[in-house]
C-alpha cells in the first residue's frame, strides 16, 4: 500500500479528491507562469547578450497596458484560487449532520480516542467505511495537530478548547496519523494509524475487545460520583439549573447575554463556574479544575448531551435561592424563573 | 516657519481642559450608565489624547510628514486590533467547536 | 551663531536639517512605542471582550481615587514639560531648569502613588505570580485582568523611570547652559517622549479604573 | 564625473587603524563591515545546525542525535538564521554601506545610534549564544504557547530576551534609514530619481519600525509569563494561546518581507546594470515595494488556518493574502521586461539575479498555494511549507544578498573577487539549492510533517535527495567565503566604477573616502541613465 516512491498521496476520502483537483489547478497556474518567466529570461538572455561594449539598447521605459495586463490577469487567476480554496475549506469545516462523533484527546506524546460506544484506543482509530466521522478534539497540555494526509484533514488540537475535524473514508486500509504541530521532545513519536474497516468488520471490532460501557453512561457515573446531582437535580427544583434539555439550547446569563450551551460552554462551566452564571442562579458551584481530566470532561459532556435527547422529566426547575446562599461580592438581579440550566 | 513657539498661556488653556476632563471622566466613572460608561470613558480619553498630541506635542503646527508618522502608528495599531478581533469575535459562527 | 554651529554634527548640512532629522526620528520612535504598547492593548481588548464580568469584578479592587490623582499628576507633569519647552525656546534658562525639575518631581510622585497601589494589591493577594489568593467569582479570569494590569502599568512605569533619567540629564545640561533659543532640540524631543508617557496613561486610566466598574456579573 | 585618478587616496579603510577605530567607529561603512563580520559568523553557525539536521534526516529512525538535541538544532537554526542573520542581513550590511552613498550623503542621520544598533544586535546574539551553550532551547523559532511558557525545560527566557533585544537593533536601523532617506538626499535627488534599492530599503524600514515592537512585547510577555508563572496565554488560567499566535505572526509574517524586499531592491540594481537599461516600469517597481510593506501586514492569519482561528477570519486573511501576490508579480514581470532588448552580460551578480528571479517565482507561486484555504489545511506544518519559505528566504534573500555582495564588493573593499570561481559558486549554489528543497515540496504534499526527528520509511527517497543537495549547497557557500577573504589581499585593485554603473555610489573612489564624497554630488538625471556614461566614454 505504501510504495517506496510515490509522487501523490493516497486519496482515501471525497475531500481528498476535491482538494487534489484544486492542487492540479494550482500546479497548472504555477507551471504556466514559471515556464513563461524561465523561457523569457532564457530567450532574452541569449538573444540580447552583449556583443560589443557600445551597443545601443532598446529604450522602452514603461508600458502602461502591459503593466495593467500583468497585474490584472494573475489577480483574476488568484481570485479563482481563493474561491476554489474557500469552497474546499468550507467542505472541510462543516461536518455533515449524520456524522458519527468520536472524541480525541492529545497529550505529550500520544493520541487518545474514545468512541461513543465506549471503546478507547491509543494512537489508533478504527472507523467504518463510507460513514462520515466527526472528531471533537482537545489537548491535555500543549497544542497538537491531528493530521491524516490520506484524507487531507488537519486541525490543531488546542488545550482549553474544543476543535472539530471530519472526514468520510472511501477506501478501506490503514493510513498515517501524524501530530503536525510541534509539541516537544517526542513530537515525531506522536504518530499512529487510522484503520478504515468495512462496516460489518467495524461492527465486529466494536463488539469485541475492550468494549465497556458507553461514554454517556460513564459520564453519568462520574456525574454521580462527583455529587453533581445533589444540586443539578432533574426531579425537583434545585439550587442549580436542571441540565435536562440543556445541550444545544440558548442560555440567558446574569449579564443579560445569551449563549449557546455547546461543548465549550459545558467545559467552561465545570472548570470556571463563575465565568458565565445563568440568570436566576448564584455563583455557588466550586471549580472542578484539577479533579477531572479532559477525558472525564468529554464523558460528562456526552452525558449532558444524552440528557438533551430525552424528553424533559418533570416540571422546569424554578430557581428559588435560599437567602443564606447569597454571597458577598456578587450582585444579582432578583431571582427570576430560570428555564435554563446553569452551572 | 522655522519655529512655532507655543506660549505658556496657550498651554495653560489646554492644561485646564485636560484636568477638567479627568475630573469629568472620574465622576462619570462612579455612576452606573450601563454600556454608556465605556463610550464616555473612551471618548473622553480620545479627546484628552488629541489635546496632548495636537498642542503639547505640536502636531497642530507640524509638517505633513510628522502627521503621517503619527497616523501610521495609530493605523497599524488599529490594524492589529481589527484583524485580531475579526477572529476573536467571530469564533463559533459556523456552529462547530473551533470553527 | 557660533554657539550652535558647535552642536552641528558632521553628517548634516545645517542646523535646520539636523533639527528636522532629530524630531522625525523621535516621532518614528514614538510610532514604534505605540505598537509596543499596542501588543498589550490588543491582549487587553481580547480578554476584556471575552470576560467582561470578571474584568468588572477585578476593576473594583483598584482604587479609583488614586488612579484619578495619578492621572492628574501626570497631566500636570506634561504641562510643566510643555512650559519647559516654551522656556527653552524663549531662552529663559532658570525657568527651563525649574520646569524640568518640577516635571521630574511630579514623575516621581506618580511613581510613588503607583508603587503604593501595587503594594496594596500585593497585600490584598491580588498580585499574580507573587501573592494571588483571590477565591471569589471566576478567579482565573480575575487573575488574567491583574496579569494585564501589572504588565501594562509595569511597562508604563519603566517608561516613566526612563523619562526621569532623560529629564535629569536634560536638567543638568540646561543648568550648565547647553541650550539656547537657537538650539534646544534635545529638550523638545525629550518633551515629546514625556508627553507620550502621559498619553499611554490617559488610556490606561479609563481601561483599568473606569470602564469595567459596573460590569460585574 | 567618473574619477579615474590613480593617486592613492585616503579611504575609510585606511583613514584610521586599530581595533578601537573599528569598535568605536561612527562611519556607516565601517559599521556595515562590523555587521558583515557578525552576520557571516551567525550564518555559518546556523549552517552547521542545518547540516546536522540534514544528516540526521538521511535515515528514517532518529539515530544520529537524540530527539531532544534534534529539536534544539532546528530551533537554534531557525532563531539564528531568522533573527541574527536574515533580518539584519541586507539592510544592516549592504543597506548601511549603501544608503548614504546612494543618496549622496556623508553618513546616516544618526551615526551613534547606528553603532548602538550593532552593539544591541551583539547583545541579543550573546544572549542567544549563551542560551545555546548552556543547553539550548527547544521550542521552535515560533515559541508557541503553552509549550514555551509551561512545558519546555530549556532556556526559553534567555533566548526570548535575546530576540527582544535584537528587535531593538532592527527598529533603530529602520528608524535611521527612514530619517536619512527623508532628510539627507543630495540636491536634485528627488524621490523618483532614487535607486530602487533605496525604495526597497525604505519600505523595509517601515516594517521594521511598525512591526518589530509587537514581537518584542510578545516575547516579553512570554518571558514574564514563564518567569513569574502568570496566565497571560495559558489556557489553564483562561488565557488564549491563539492570541499569542496573532501577535507573533503580526510581526513574523511581515518579517518575511523585511528579508526579501531588500533583496528585490538589489535585483533591480543588478538587472539594470548588466542589461544596461533602465528598470522597466520604474514607478511600478518602486510603489510595489511600499505596497508589499503595507499589504504584508494584512495577511498574517494565513499562518493560522488550522489553528482554530474562526472560519470567517480565515476567509478574510486568505482573500487579503492574494493581494500581496500582485505587487510581487509586478516586480518579476518588470525585471524580465528589463532584459528585453538590453545588452546583457553574465557577470556573477547577474547569475545570482537570474537565480533569484527563478527561485522567487517558484517561492512566490507556492506562496499563493498556501494562501488558498483548502490547500493550506493539507500542507501547513509539512515540508511543503518548509520548502516554500526556504525558496523565499534562501532562494530569494540569500541569492540576492550574495549577488549584492559580489556586485558591491569592489566598492566595499577596493578589490575585485575572482570572476571564474564566483561564477562556479553561483552555479553550485543554484543547483544545490534546488536539489535540497525541491524534493521537500513533494514530500510535504505526501504528508511529511515538519520538525520530525524520525519519519516513516516512504519519505526516505526525498530526504536522501535533500541531504545530497544540502551537501552541494554547503560547498557552494564555502567557496565564496574562501575567495572573498582571499581577494582582500590578492584580488585585483578595483577601479571606481568596474561595472559602468550609474549610481552615485560608483562616482566616488573604491573604497570611498571617510566622508563619502569630496564634493556633495548634484543629481540632474533619473536613476539607471546609462547614456551619460556612454557619452562620456565616446566623448
Amino acid at each position: 500500500m505504501n510504495p517506496q516512491f510515490q509522487l501523490f498521496p493516497e486519496q482515501a476520502s471525497a475531500t481528498a479528491v476535491h482538494l487534489d483537483h484544486l492542487t492540479l489547478y494550482l500546479l497548472g497556474v504555477a507551471a504556466f507562469f514559471s515556464t513563461l518567466i524561465f523561457a523569457l529570461i532564457f530567450v532574452f538572455a541569449v538573444k540580447y547578450r552583449r556583443r560589443s561594449a557600445h551597443e545601443r539598447v532598446g529604450e522602452i521605459g514603461h508600458a502602461l497596458p502591459l503593466e495593467i495586463a500583468w497585474s490584472v490577469i494573475p489577480f483574476g487567476l488568484m481570485m479563482i484560487m481563493f474561491t476554489w480554496g474557500a469552497s474546499v475549506f468550507f467542505e472541510m469545516s462543516r461536518p455533515p449532520d449524520d456524522a458519527m462523533n468520536i472524541y480525541v484527546v492529545g497529550k505529550q506524546w500520544m493520541w487518545k480516542t474514545q468512541h461513543l460506544e465506549g471503546q478507547r484506543e491509543i494512537n489508533e482509530l478504527h472507523v467504518p467505511l463510507g460513514r462520515p466521522v466527526r472528531l471533537t478534539m482537545t489537548s491535555e497540555d500543549v497544542i497538537h495537530s491531528f493530521y491524516m494526509p490520506a484524507f487531507r484533514v488537519k486541525f490543531d488540537v488546542v488545550p482549553g478548547k474544543y476543535t472539530t475535524a471530519w472526514f468520510n473514508p472511501t477506501k478501506p486500509g490503514k493510513y498515517h496519523l501524524f501530530c503536525a504541530e510541534y509539541c516537544g521532545t517526542l513530537h515525531s513519536g506522536m504518530i499512529g494509524w487510522i484503520e478504515v474497516l468495512e462496516p460489518a468488520e467495524y461492527e465486529r471490532w466494536l463488539a469485541g475487545g475492550n468494549a465497556g460501557e458507553s461514554l454517556a453512561s460513564s459520564g453519568q457515573k462520574l456525574f454521580e460520583y462527583l455529587a453533581c446531582a445533589n444540586c443539578h437535580r432533574t426531579d425537583k427544583p434545585g439550587r442549580c439549573p436542571n441540565l435536562t434539555g440543556l445541550f444545544g439550547s440558548k442560555v440567558q446569563l446574569t449579564t443579560g447575554e445569551t449563549v449557546t450551551a455547546d461543548e465549550a460552554y459545558v467545559r467552561e462551566s465545570i472548570l470556571h463556574p463563575g465565568a458565565k452564571i445563568v440568570a436566576g442562579y448564584q455563583d455557588i458551584m466550586p471549580t472542578f479544575q484539577g479533579q477531572v481530566t479532559e477525558e472525564d470532561l468529554l464523558q460528562l459532556i456526552e452525558y449532558i448531551k444524552s440528557l438533551a435527547k430525552q424528553p424533559a422529566q418533570g416540571a422546569t426547575a424554578l430557581g428559588a435561592i435560599p437567602p443564606g446562599l447569597a454571597r458577598r461580592g456578587t450582585t444579582l438581579p432578583p431571582a427570576a424563573p430560570a428555564k435554563n440550566p446553569k452551572r | 516657519m522655522a519655529e512655532h513657539i507655543v506660549t505658556k498661556k496657550q498651554y495653560s488653556f489646554v492644561f485646564g481642559a485636560l484636568l477638567l476632563l479627568t475630573f469629568v471622566t472620574t465622576a462619570v466613572g462612579m455612576m452606573d450608565l450601563g454600556r454608556l460608561n465605556v463610550v464616555v470613558a473612551l471618548v473622553i480619553a480620545v479627546i484628552k489624547a488629541m489635546l496632548v498630541v495636537l498642542f503639547f506635542m505640536h502636531i497642530y503646527w507640524s509638517t505633513k510628514l510628522t502627521r503621517v508618522v503619527v497616523v501610521s502608528g495609530l493605523a497599524w495599531l488599529a490594524l492589529l486590533l481589527w484583524l485580531t478581533l475579526t477572529d476573536v469575535l467571530s469564533r463559533g459562527w459556523l456552529g462547530f467547536p473551533g470553527k | 551663531m557660533a554657539n550652535h554651529s558647535l552642536a552641528l554634527r558632521h553628517q548634516f548640512d545645517d542646523v535646520e536639517q539636523q533639527k528636522d532629522a532629530s524630531t522625525l526620528g523621535m516621532w518614528l520612535f514614538l510610532a514604534t512605542e505605540v505598537l509596543f504598547f499596542g501588543g498589550m492593548f490588543c491582549c487587553y481588548t481580547v480578554y476584556r471582550s471575552a470576560y467582561p464580568a470578571a474584568f468588572g469584578q477585578a476593576s473594583n479592587h483598584l482604587n479609583l481615587i488614586l488612579g484619578a490623582v495619578s492621572t492628574a499628576i501626570l497631566i500636570i507633569s506634561s504641562f510643566t514639560m510643555a512650559c519647559a519647552v516654551n522656556s527653552a525656546a524663549t531662552g529663559a534658562k532658570n525657568a527651563l531648569v525649574a520646569f524640568l525639575s518640577l516635571t521630574i518631581l511630579f514623575a516621581a510622585a506618580f511613581l510613588v502613588i503607583e508603587m503604593s497601589e501595587w503594594r496594596m494589591l500585593y497585600q490584598e493577594g491580588l498580585m499574580p505570580g507573587f501573592n494571588f489568593t483571590y477565591k471569589e467569582i471566576d478567579p482565573a479570569h480575575v487573575q488574567l485582568f491583574f496579569c494585564m494590569y501589572f504588565s501594562m502599568t509595569g511597562l508604563h512605569a519603566s517608561h516613566v523611570t526612563i523619562g526621569i533619567v532623560i529629564l535629569t540629564v536634560m536638567a543638568i545640561r540646561a543648568w550648565r547652559g547647553a541650550f539656547s533659543p537657537a538650539y534646544y532640540t534635545p529638550i523638545e524631543i525629550s518633551g515629546l517622549y514625556w508627553h507620550f508617557v502621559d498619553l499611554v496613561w490617559i488610556f490606561l486610566f479609563p481601561l483599568y479604573y473606569l470602564i469595567a466598574r459596573h460590569l460585574q456579573g | 564625473m567618473i574619477t579615474a585618478t590613480v593617486e592613492t587616496k585616503d579611504s575609510y579603510l585606511t583613514h584610521e587603524y586599530g581595533v578601537r577605530s573599528w569598535l568605536l567607529t561612527q562611519d556607516h561603512k565601517r559599521i556595515a563591515l562590523l555587521y558583515l563580520a557578525a552576520i557571516s559568523f551567525f550564518f555559518f553557525l546556523g549552517g552547521i545546525f542545518a547540516t546536522v539536521i540534514r544528516l540526521e534526516l538521511l535515515t528514517p529512525p532518529g539515530d544520529l542525535v537524540s530527539s531532544q538535541t534534534y529539536n534544539k538544532l532546528f530551533t537554534l537554526h531557525g532563531v539564528i538564521m531568522v533573527f541574527l542573520f536574515l533580518i539584519p542581513s541586507i539592510p544592516a550590511t549592504l543597506g548601511n554601506f549603501l544608503v548614504p552613498l546612494m543618496i549622496g550623503a556623508k553618513d546616516l542621520a544618526f551615526p551613534k545610534l547606528n553603532l548602538l544598533s550593532w552593539y544591541v544586535l551583539m547583545a541579543g546574539g550573546v544572549c542567544v549564544l549563551y542560551a545555546m551553550l548552556e543547553g539550548g532551547v527547544d521550542t521552535g523559532w515560533t515559541f508557541y504557547v503553552p509549550f514555551s511558557t509551561s512545558y519546555a525545560n530549556t532556556y526559553v527566557i534567555l533566548t526570548g530576551v535575546g530576540i527582544f533585544i535584537t528587535g531593538f537593533s532592527s527598529i533603530l536601523t529602520g528608524l535611521n534609514f527612514i530619517v536619512t532617506i527623508h532628510r539627507m538626499r543630495a540636491p536634485g535627488l528627488t524621490w523618483f530619481r532614487l535607486p530602487l534599492f533605496i525604495w526597497s530599503i525604505y519600505a523595509t524600514s517601515i516594517i521594521q519600525v511598525l512591526g518589530t515592537p509587537v514581537i518584542a512585547v510578545t516575547m516579553l510577555l512570554v518571558a514574564v509569563e514563564r518567569g513569574f508563572h502568570l496566565g497571560i496565554f495559558d489556557p489553564a488560567l483562561g488565557g488564549d494561546p491563539v492570541l499569542f499566535q496573532h501577535l507573533f505572526w503580526f510581526y513574523s509574517h511581515p518579517a518575511v518581507y523585511i528579508m526579501v524586499l531588500p533583496g528585490m531592491g538589489i535585483i533591480s540594481e543588478i538587472v539594470s546594470v548588466y542589461s544596461r537599461k533602465k528598470v522597466f516600469g520604474y514607478h511600478f517597481v518602486a510603489f510595489s515595494s511600499v505596497a508589499i510593506a503595507v499589504l504584508g501586514f494584512l495577511v498574517w492569519g494565513h499562518h493560522m488556518f488550522v489553528a482554530s482561528q474562526s472560519v470567517y477570519a480565515s476567509l478574510i486573511f486568505s482573500f487579503l493574502s492574494f493581494f500581496v501576490a500582485v505587487p510581487s508579480a509586478i516586480k518579476v514581470f518588470n525585471w524580465t521586461a528589463t532584459l528585453y532588448k538590453g545588452s546583457i552580460s553574465y557577470e556573477t551578480p547577474m547569475l545570482y539575479a537570474f537565480g533569484f528571479i527563478g527561485l522567487f517565482t517558484i517561492g512566490g507561486l507556492t506562496g499563493t498555494f498556501l494562501a488558498a484555504l483548502g490547500f493550506d489545511v493539507h500542507v501547513t506544518d509539512t515540508y511543503f511549507v518548509v520548502a516554500h519559505f526556504h525558496y523565499i528566504m534562501v532562494g530569494g534573500t540569500l541569492m540576492a544578498y550574495l549577488g549584492g555582495l559580489h556586485y558591491w564588493w569592489p566598492k566595499m573593499t577596493g578589490r575585485m573577487y575572482p570572476e571564474g570561481w564566483a561564477k562556479l559558486s553561483a552555479l553550485v549554489v543554484f543547483l544545490g539549492f534546488n536539489l535540497t528543497f525541491f524534493p521537500q515540496f513533494i514530500m510535504g504534499y505526501l504528508g511529511m510533517p515538519r520538525r520530525y526527528h524520525a519519519y516513516p520509511e516512504e519519505f526516505q527517497v526525498y530526504h536522501v535527495l535533500s541531504t545530497a543537495g544540502a551537501s552541494v549547497l554547503a560547498v557552494g557557500y564555502l567557496i565564496p567565503a574562501v575567495y572573498f577573504i582571499w581577494s582582500l589581499r590578492y584580488g585585483k585593485i578595483a577601479p571606481a566604477n568596474p561595472w559602468n554603473a550609474s549610481g552615485l555610489e560608483w562616482q566616488t573612489t573604491s573604497p570611498p573616502p571617510p566622508e563619502n564624497f569630496d564634493v556633495t554630488p548634484v543629481v540632474t538625471r533619473e536613476a539607471y541613465d546609462y547614456s551619460i556614461l556612454e557619452e562620456m566614454k565616446v566623448g
